[in-house]
């Protein structure tokens, strides 16, 4: 018996649940056409309020760029539970990420909220960001002279971390 | 006993691992045993089949992946 | 001696202090170009985050749109103070808003703030945009069969507003 | 008595007006008189040269430009 193992990757997904969506990137993110796309998509849906949030690479401790491992699985159902969120409050939430190595001044991560309403919209892309610097599956490695150095520092344990390191 | 996979994610340079346990207790009590593990045992999450738990209190099935988490940071 | 009358309209006005802007444009705004020249002007600047609010009409009580006033001069000041607060803080801040008639689903306002940080950031907006609301000197219409209805149910008077309705 | 220009903005329906006057508390005495402001005088803030002021306890000058500015609602 033979096992043949195929590895498909995609240059991006999308995950489309009414108007949400998640789209993962090889690389740095076309901002302008991210968020011309999403406005675009939401221009008859009636909502007051779209907020982005974009992440740039900022220059700082002589880093070339930073680079990023993405766990997709559990960050589909962390975005779900997100689409699930926003819905109850009558709004819909969009993400963009990048995998691999974005360079200084490039972007790779976009959040964003539609809402009928302003504070409403306000409200969510602060929790949303914050959960997502906090809970989403992604590692960040510094790019310096050629190598890809974990974030340790900047990096944050998902709640309900260390059970397996608990003493038996 | 069932067969599991645990799969170590993001930095934590390790090769997948198969083992037969029937619990998360016997997964911690390997895992502890392997010193190249360091500290990220302390500070990993844990998902069965993509779900966080949190707590050792889960009973596996065959086939099962465990998977761990290490400390995050996108955007 | 003659009295010559003048009235210069431009199509829209930059202002400009160290890459804050605010833009004011006759009729609807084009959200995908200013996001895209926004974010390309502070490409360089070392920035991380990047959050713009988009305003767009909304579609009820019958409306046809939506249409502005503004008092030009004290906007400016208002905006001003804004740069200011915003310098403090490590950031700066643009917002481009329509004059006139905007119609339904088209957008007539951006708020957006750049900060090398992200907390920064997400406070800074909510309090621009929420200070924006409750102290900008514009005035908003609804586009009803043709007529334009001073919208006073959603109007907030300025802080100190009374002043000379006081007795004597 | 000084020349000052007093302007409406906004929905109030009115073209301005030029008054010989002082100070803000004669400005309110006339305006107090015209039934045409109705609640406007209640609810408008007052800039004098641009600059909104808190308080009638302002000098005027001659070619002062004094504004009322209704509530807003931009966005």
């Amino acid at each position: 018996m033979w096992h043949l193992k195929m590895e498909i990757k995609f240059h991006f997904c999308h995950l489309y649940v009414e108007g949400d969506v998640l789209e993962l990137y090889d690389g740095a993110l076309d901002v302008p056409k991210i968020l011309k796309e999403w406005y675009e998509e939401q221009a008859q849906s009636n909502y007051g309020a779209y907020i982005p949030f974009v992440g740039t690479v900022r220059s700082e401790d002589g880093i070339d760029g930073l680079s990023f491992d993405i766990y997709e699985p559990i960050l589909e159902s962390w975005f779900a539970l997100w689409q699930e969120k926003a819905k109850e409050r009558g709004a819909i939430v969009k993400m963009a990420h990048s995998r691999g190595d974005v360079m200084l001044h490039e972007s790779s991560y976009i959040s964003a909220v539609f809402s009928p309403k302003r504070r409403v919209a306000l409200e969510l892309i602060d929790e949303f960001v914050e959960d997502f610097k906090a809970s989403a599956p992604i590692w960040k490695y510094d790019l310096i002279n050629g190598k890809r150095v974990y974030a340790k520092d900047r990096s944050t344990a998902i709640k309900g971390s260390g059970i397996l390191g608990e003493k038996i | 006993m069932k067969m599991v996979r645990v799969e170590f994610l993001g930095p934590i340079q390790k090769e997948p691992i198969e083992l037969e346990i029937d619990n998360l207790n016997q997964l911690a009590q390997i895992l502890q045993q392997d010193e190249s593990l360091g500290e990220w045992l302390q500070n990993s999450a844990v998902a069965v089949n993509d779900t966080l738990v949190s707590s050792r209190d889960v009973a596996l099935k065959d086939g099962d992946k465990i998977s761990l988490l290490p400390p995050v940071c996108g955007g």
